[in-house]
């Protein structure tokens, strides 16, 4: 029977799916910008139902109001007429269909086919959802501390066990990085002669 | 001071001063006065002290040992006397051996040590006796007089010297700066190796400066260096020396391997110890003074008998129990005595060489090239008499076999430089053949066991060869040639050089009175040496027959000793000039040229007087070895000499048929002298067509320079360019050859891989090229081919995986 | 056992895994089917998202019998390095996007096969 | 631990050429002068180091003196610091009186051989740096106590000789060089094998006590000494402790290896050989003319001055002490060797008209001697099984090793003289040579005459002392050997006819004869100078030399026959008769020094 938390999985699984299938679907690129946002909308809703509210929180934030707008930028900075929708020969799509359902079917068949994914023991005596809870041990996870490995007793797993300070340093590096190398690339170019006519031309001169 | 102390100190430093000169002539030569002219003084007044010094040493020794008058003495005083009686022999002998056994021994010692090693040891030692004395005083005396005589001789090297004879390829005369001090310098350092050969007290000690004198001869020889003959001859007579030294070398191993030790005498060392020299070793007390084989040679001639029965004994000490009765058995089988008689060759080999014997003479007649000082005192009176000195010195250690060859030698070595000494033309050269063949009486004598004789021959020959050639010298000094038939009729022109050197003459003939009408016979001093060499030969001859030919031989030698000699006088200094030019130019000799001719011919008469107590016979007497004044009765393997004792030949009658006959043969040898060149009866050119092949012979010296060149030289020089040869052709080839056929395999090898492994290599690489190829025709650069690539990958991969797994699962 | 079967049942660990593999492979098929580069640039948004979902899934403690095999704080924190590096990669890639563009003339990455073999 | 300590002192003088090749490379280029003069220094420095280590010191002077104490036979100074340990390799030096004359030789003609090279012009500094190096690897050959130490050294000479001859030399220079090179790289090899066979076999722990305090090693060697005859092997390159195991009872080189014959036998005639090579013996010679004419004059001087007694010292250090069963064995063949060098390098010497190549053949000659003279086993019973025989042949090779060096580079260095002047060496184009330049004419008359063997010069001492010692091993050898002094004296006089006498000169470039300068005098006057005072104070190398060489035979002579060698007592009857008291005194004075000896370690 369909209790709440199937219910709810529903409700954002299947949007999910949808827009995601819409987006592959989907010629008009504007078209495919806005279902990808209501899918990954939707995909931040999955990960409030798995506790990861925190997570799902940054979800909504970076990607869906970062990420995606400034994919809509893209778009509109370089849609124009002929190259809004991209038309390409059924045969790629065959191709691309059968790849893609091979695939699908090798991660299904995975994904089923593990015991102790599908099934769930202790579905309804889980603890309370500590919605929230997980903010401050991913912030002191951030910086080095495991609050929430404080109480493993095993030595070798708590060895594994290190903060995150380091990748995180380093993801913020690159991150700095990664934006002002974009930046370089994407401004604009002056040309050095007056010569050179002003339209951009193709280095490729071939079609 | 001690006598013993007193004399090896006096004969040091006579011996070191010429030393002294030396260095310092070598160091200042130049800067001693014009041209080095002081260098002359220095020299000459360093002799002249050793000369002082010396005839102290010997007043000192004659203080100390008196002559005693020997049997010779007695026996002319007292012709009554029989000489044959054995009582008065064992009565002289009981007298004289113990006596100069026990007061007029030599003295030994040791100076310095060059090494040491164990118990053997290389020292500069000396041995003093009579002989040693008389030889000092002898040769200072006439180096003195050669020094003296050189300042006149050697006048010209003051100035530049205009070398007529040397030959540059210009054809100009060579004018070169003098050398006048370099002269005295090599004559300093002669004097000093021939007194220190004098004085050696031990073998190495002689051939040390045997060794050196040889150089000093060699330098002097050379003195004109801008003449090859001179350099050449210098060569040759080094070199011949070498090949005697090579068997004095073998001599002195044999003696040093078995003996260990090279000193003569017994010499007290500073430990209080004293060792054996060669001498008591080969001439025991024990043994009477009489020659036994020394332990050492027994033992080294049955070495491995030695070595098996230290191998076979546990214990040294029984070991060398043992080996002493094992020597003592061997010795009376005669084991290591051919060992003694090789030693003894071996010394008498360098003897050869050094004075010049058959078939060893052919450098000294070569040798005239140097000045003619160096061939009065080194090629006529001291260095080339070292020789007969050393035989006379090392006479106890020679076997009776050995003896027999040096007399043979002697023998032949004197008739054939007789017989050369005829044709000869060149006056130095007449002069070098008489003293090759007087060196042969000497050697003959002691080899006949006429040691006494030798020797005192030596000391007679010294002064008036000196004589001779130094009256050479003035003529030649005089006529600026060598050539006899240059000259004729100087007596004129130079009455002293003529008159002394007709005194020298006379003496080398041996001129004298013989004994007659009861009167003592009375001549020159060559007359009391030759007359006897001669009476020993003759008793030896008149004992055993066999060996009758020697006595003949040398008797004929003195003909025509007498015969060559009145020849080169009359050539000389009679009838009338043969070329005007020279006569012209001819003049007499300044002072210092004359007055050492006039000393000279002094002792060229007086040498063999019998003063009462000073003479030479009785000198040498007092020095005879021990043990050797009787004769030798000896019957070995090969031969069967019997030398009687000296004293024999002092006997009244035999010496007195012998001085006549040495009478008789000297005065047919004056005669045809006359006859041919005096009274000009026969005509010498006609005798030598007549006898043109012998004439040929002899004036090509028989043919030894052509035989040595053919039999030694070139094949020397044929062996030396053959090993060169090889050293190119094979050795180096081989090593060329290693080295190519290692070249050949890198070659091979850089082949192999041009084409066997670049070849692979490359068509890897070419395969590689053609796969890339092909398979960049997968990168399409379509990114969405590459996406769907990738997700079929995936798939593939999975499946793959799924495949593998199942697979393994069925097995 | 039918889908809908599955659908009646509790949430477990494996719908979540569906919904990442449904998203991933959307993604691939984007990737794979769009000329225009932002659309390319979609379709790894989704194959990011897919991972992330899964990651997500499994650190959460709900989904599965036995929890405390669940990734926990660790899933989520490499969930946010992924939105976070998605970002950049977004940043850049626009940014290559429009070079593109601007050395193109056109946003259709079919013509940039200049790296071809 | 003060400058004088041994291994101060010691280290110093081996590496101390090596600090000045390392100045001169620090130093600007373009400075020729100032590269020579450097040079010069150093190797003044160097020679006045080694001067004062042969300053005859006090016995009690204590481990702060490196001076030399004479009388001593055994090592001194000698001192072991680790260096490859897990091979057993350790920096060991020390000297004795086989080595220190030569080091002297070493460092004196290196100084006179720096001298030479002023004319050098072509690379000044690289010429210097490489001399320097050489010095080095010379100095450290002699010193060197540990095997491997000692081939190194070996090895580290070699490459700046080759590069010496091969830049600096003459039109052949390539081909000379990489002969001289393959030659003694080739014995090189040899000896690498014969090092390490003994090395295998060699073990510490056979040694008795006394013989490992003698070696010299270092301490944490001694602490692992364990006699009992169960532990593991101690393998060893220190030469004396080799020495010491070969001489031994049971050594453990007498095992049998191949062909019937022992390790020692082996390894005996792959040292031989390999040092053979470096003296050189014929049939191995052929690389010395060549590199002798090729070679500039300087180097000329060292390579026949030192480098060719490394191979006799190779074997008085080395073959001898560590293989005497072996040595015995084969005397023969190194006396035979000897003695065809002395002939065959004779007559070769005859045939030359290349100046240069005839005096490279008399060192091939005059190096047969020493040969001849280390090889002759003359112990036996007929001299009463005493070694004084050999011992006279020993001292009389390794006299004739220091002599050859002095008449040699003499030799070497006024053909150079006059190779400056006239640009050729033909012999037959020479002549007249005494007219035109005395002094240079008078000094070297005399240093041939020393190359001749003329008493009162050096040549003298080693030659007769070598002959006389010959009869009492072979009677042939003995007469062969000593016929080779006709050889000698033929062709010595020849060139000196050809060359210095005559009226005139008869080559090429005859206006550029000058009289020879300060420079060339001063060089060549200390060698003519020594030539002398060894010749006529030959004691003057005996005191330093002969009570380590004495050692030696006595060692052999124990190692070979046990309590039947008698050693330097007098054995023969007759001969010395000894008077009671002063016996004893005499045999109290001998015993004492080896008491004190005995005590110091």
């Amino acid at each position: 029977m369909i209790n709440w938390h199937t219910l709810f999985f529903l409700l954002f699984a299947v949007p999910t799916c949808l827009f995601a299938v819409a987006v592959v679907a989907s010629a008009n690129v504007v078209r495919m910008a806005m279902c990808l946002i209501a899918s990954l909308a939707a995909v931040a809703g999955l990960y409030f139902l798995a506790g990861a509210d925190f997570v799902g929180a940054m979800q909504l934030m970076i990607y869906v109001g970062g990420t995606l707008v400034l994919l809509v930028f893209g778009v509109m900075l370089t849609v124009q007429g002929p190259s809004v929708s991209l038309k390409i020969s059924s045969a790629n799509w065959l191709m691309a269909g059968l790849a893609g359902g091979a695939l699908l079917i090798v991660l299904l068949s995975a994904v089923v086919g593990i015991e102790a994914w599908t099934s769930k023991a202790v579905a309804e005596t889980a603890p309370a959802v500590e919605a929230g809870h997980t903010v401050a041990p991913l912030g002191m996870g951030l910086l080095g501390i495991r609050v929430d490995q404080l109480s493993q007793q095993d030595p070798t797993l708590r060895r594994g066990m290190s903060g995150y300070l380091l990748p995180f340093e380093i993801v913020s590096v690159h991150l700095l990085v990664v934006l002002i190398g974009a930046a370089h690339l994407a401004r604009a170019k002056r040309r050095r002669t007056a010569s050179t006519p002003a339209t951009t031309a193709p280095l490729n001169p071939e079609p | 001071m001690e006598l013993a102390t007193l004399l090896p100190l006096l004969l040091l430093l006579a011996w070191l001063l010429p030393l002294a000169s030396f260095t310092l002539i070598v160091f200042a030569g130049p800067r001693l006065g014009r041209a080095g002219h002081k260098a002359g003084y220095v020299a000459t007044g360093a002799i002249g002290i050793s000369l002082f010094l010396s005839l102290l040493a010997l007043a000192c020794w004659l203080w100390h040992h008196p002559l005693t008058p020997s049997h010779h003495a007695e026996t002319h005083a007292a012709a009554s006397d029989d000489p044959a009686d054995p009582t008065h022999e064992r009565s002289e002998h009981e007298q004289s051996a113990p006596h100069t056994g026990s007061t007029a021994s030599p003295l030994t010692g040791d100076w310095y040590t060059l090494a040491e090693f164990g118990s053997l040891r290389l020292t500069i030692g000396y041995y003093i006796d009579a002989l040693t004395l008389g030889m000092f005083v002898m040769v200072s005396l006439i180096a003195t007089c050669i020094h003296v005589y050189s300042f006149g001789y050697m006048h010209e090297e003051l100035e530049d010297v205009t070398d007529p004879l040397a030959s540059p390829s210009s054809g100009k005369p060579l004018v070169r700066a003098g050398r006048f001090h370099r002269f005295f310098q090599y004559m300093s350092l002669f004097c000093f190796s021939m007194l220190g050969l004098v004085v050696a007290g031990n073998v190495a000690m002689v051939f040390v400066f045997w060794e050196l004198v040889g150089i000093c001869s060699y330098l002097l020889i050379g003195f004109y260096i801008e003449r090859k003959s001179a350099s050449t001859a210098a060569n040759k007579a080094f070199i011949v020396n070498r090949v005697g030294d090579f068997g004095m070398i073998v001599g002195l191993m044999i003696l040093f391997g078995a003996l260990g030790t090279f000193s003569f005498g017994d010499v007290a060392q500073s430990d209080g110890t004293v060792r054996k020299g060669i001498f008591s070793q080969v001439r025991p007390a024990e043994n009477e003074h009489q020659l036994i084989v020394p332990d050492g040679l027994i033992r080294m001639a049955a070495a491995s008998q030695m070595n098996s029965i230290y191998a076979s004994v546990p214990s040294n000490e029984e070991a060398e129990e043992l080996i002493g009765r094992r020597v003592a058995e061997l010795r009376k089988v005669g084991t290591g005595y051919w060992l003694l008689v090789l030693a003894g060759l071996g010394i008498f080999c360098g003897c050869v060489g050094k004075s010049a014997q058959f078939p060893l003479h052919v450098w000294l007649p070569d040798a005239m090239e140097g000045p003619t000082p160096v061939s009065a005192l080194i090629h006529a009176a001291t260095m080339v008499a070292a020789g007969v000195y050393l035989v006379g010195r090392f006479y106890p250690v020679f076997a009776p076999e050995v003896l027999l060859t040096i007399a043979c030698v002697g023998c032949i070595t004197l008739f054939v430089a007789a017989t050369i000494a005829i044709t000869a033309t060149d006056i130095k050269r007449v002069l070098a053949y008489s003293t090759v063949s007087q060196l042969g009486y000497m050697m003959f004598s002691l080899g006949l066991g006429g040691w006494a004789a030798g020797l005192f021959h030596l000391f007679t020959h010294a002064f008036f060869k000196a004589l001779l050639f130094l009256c050479s010298g003035s003529v030649i000094h005089a006529c600026h040639t060598n050539e006899m038939p240059e000259m004729g009729g100087l007596r004129k022109k130079m009455p002293w050089t003529a008159w002394t050197m007709l005194v020298g003459c006379l003496a080398i003939s041996g001129a004298g009175i013989p004994a007659m009408l009861g009167m003592k016979g009375f001549g020159l001093s060559g007359y009391y040496s030759k007359d006897s060499i001669l009476a020993q030969a003759f008793s030896v001859a008149s004992q055993s027959q066999t060996y009758g030919w020697l006595f003949y031989v040398a008797a004929g030698g003195a003909a025509i000793t007498a015969f060559y000699m009145f020849r080169l006088w009359f050539m000389t200094f009679a009838g009338s000039p043969r070329n005007q030019h020279v006569y012209d130019h001819a003049h007499e000799s300044p002072a210092s040229m004359y007055v050492p001719l006039v000393i000279l011919a002094f002792f060229a008469v007086v040498a063999g007087w019998k003063l009462p107590s000073l003479n030479l016979p009785d000198l040498l007497e007092q020095a005879r070895p021990l043990g050797t004044a009787e004769g030798i009765s000896f019957a070995g393997e090969i031969a069967h000499p019997e030398l009687p004792a000296e004293h024999r030949s002092h006997e009244e009658t035999l010496h007195r048929t012998v001085s006549w006959i040495a009478f008789g043969t000297a005065l047919t040898g004056f005669a045809i002298a006359v006859l041919f060149y005096l009274l000009r009866i026969f005509n010498p050119e006609t005798v030598r067509k007549w006898l043109a092949p012998l004439h040929a012979f002899l004036i090509h010296k028989w043919f030894f320079d052509e035989l040595y060149e053919y039999a030694f030289v070139k094949p020397t020089l044929l062996l030396s360019q053959v090993a060169a040869a090889f050293d190119r052709l094979v050795i180096d080839r081989l090593a060329d050859g290693s080295a190519r056929f290692c070249v050949t395999v890198a070659r091979l090898d850089d082949v192999i891989d041009r084409y066997v492994v670049d070849w692979a290599a490359n068509g890897i690489g070419r395969l590689t090229y053609r796969i890339g190829l092909w398979l960049r025709q997968v990168q399409t650069g379509q990114l969405r081919q590459y996406v769907v690539m990738i997700a079929v990958s995936t798939v593939a991969l999975f499946l793959l995986i799924v495949v593998c797994r199942n697979l393994m699962l069925f097995q | 056992m039918s889908f809908l079967s599955f659908l009646s049942q509790p949430v477990s660990l494996s719908h979540y895994l569906i919904v990442g593999a449904v998203l991933f492979v959307c993604g691939i098929v984007c990737m794979a089917t769009k000329r225009n580069a932002i659309g390319v640039l979609m379709g790894v948004e989704l194959v990011l998202n897919g991972a992330a979902v899964n990651f997500v899934a499994f650190s959460s403690p709900f989904l599965r019998a036995d929890s405390q095999l669940s990734l926990g704080l660790d899933g989520h924190l490499i969930t946010l390095f992924i939105i976070v590096l998605a970002a950049a990669e977004a940043a850049v890639a626009l940014a290559i996007a429009l070079c593109y563009y601007n050395t193109h003339a056109t946003i259709d990455v079919d013509e940039g096969d200049e790296l071809k073999g | 631990m003060t400058l004088t300590s041994p291994p101060i002192l010691l280290s110093l003088i081996v590496f101390l050429p090596a600090v000045g090749a390392l100045v001169i490379g620090l130093l600007p280029k373009g400075r020729d002068e100032l590269f020579k003069q450097v040079a010069l220094a150093f190797t003044l420095v160097v020679a006045a180091l080694t001067l004062y280590l042969a300053l005859p010191g006090q016995p009690g002077a204590g481990a702060d003196s490196a001076r030399f104490l004479l009388g001593t036979a055994q090592m001194q100074h000698a001192f072991s610091i680790p260096w490859i340990e897990s091979f057993n390799i350790y920096y060991a030096l020390g000297i004795d009186g086989i080595s220190l004359p030569l080091i002297l030789l070493t460092s004196f003609l290196s100084v006179l051989a720096m001298g030479a090279s002023w004319t050098i012009d072509k690379h000044v500094k690289a010429y210097c740096i490489l001399f320097l190096l050489l010095e080095t690897g010379m100095l450290g050959v002699f010193m060197a106590l540990d095997f491997f130490l000692f081939y190194v050294f070996w090895e580290v000479m070699l490459l700046p000789m080759y590069f010496l001859i091969g830049v600096w030399g003459g039109p052949r220079r390539e081909y000379a060089a990489i002969k001289f090179f393959l030659f003694t790289m080739a014995g090189s090899v040899l000896m690498l094998v014969a090092l390490l066979a003994l090395y295998f076999n060699s073990d510490l722990n056979q040694l008795g006590p006394a013989q490992l305090a003698a070696s010299h090693l270092h301490e944490t060697v001694v602490e692992r000494y364990d006699p009992s005859g169960t532990a593991e092997p101690q393998h060893t390159f220190n030469l004396l402790a080799l020495a010491h195991q070969g001489q031994s009872e049971n050594s453990p080189f007498s095992q049998l290896l191949v062909g019937g014959k022992s390790i020692q036998w082996w390894a005996f005639l792959l040292l031989l050989i390999g040092f053979l090579v470096k003296v050189p013996a014929v049939p191995v010679h052929t690389w010395l003319p060549d590199a002798h004419v090729e070679a500039p004059t300087p180097i000329s001087m060292i390579l026949a001055g030192v480098l060719l007694k490394m191979g006799g010292y190779g074997i008085i250090r080395i073959c001898y002490p560590v293989c005497p069963d072996a040595a015995y064995e084969l005397a023969w063949l190194v006396c035979t060797l000897g003695v065809i060098s002395m002939v065959y390098g004779a007559f070769a010497a005859m045939a030359q008209t290349d100046f240069k190549r005839l005096v490279a053949y008399s060192s091939v000659s005059h190096m047969g001697y020493v040969v001849l003279g280390l090889g002759v086993w003359s112990i036996s019973g007929s001299t009463g099984m005493t070694g004084d025989y050999w011992k006279m042949g020993m001292n009389g090779a390794m006299f004739q090793m220091i002599a050859h060096g002095i008449s040699s580079a003499g030799m070497f260095f006024l053909v150079g003289v006059i190779y400056e002047r006239v640009h050729h060496r033909n012999l037959d184009d020479f002549g007249g040579l005494f007219g035109r330049m005395p002094v240079y004419t008078g000094v070297s008359m005399g240093i041939f005459f020393a190359a001749l063997g003329l008493p009162g010069l050096c040549g003298f001492i080693g030659e007769i002392l070598v002959v006389l010692s010959v009869w009492n091993y072979s009677q042939v050898l003995a007469v062969i050997s000593a016929s080779v002094m006709i050889l000698t004296a033929g062709y010595i006089l020849w060139t000196l006819q050809r060359v210095y006498l005559g009226p005139e000169y008869k080559g090429p470039h005859g206006d550029e004869i000058r009289p020879i300068t300060q420079r060339e005098l001063a060089i060549a006057a200390p060698l003519l100078a020594f030539a002398i005072i060894l010749g006529v104070y030959p004691k003057a190398v005996f005191n330093y030399m002969a009570p380590s060489v004495n050692k030696l035979v006595d060692d052999l002579g124990q190692a070979r026959y046990g309590n039947d060698y008698s050693g330097g007592i007098e054995k023969q009857t007759g001969s010395v008769e000894r008077i009671e008291p002063a016996e004893n005194e005499l045999a109290l004075r001998e015993i004492s020094p080896h008491r004190e000896e005995a005590g110091q370690p």
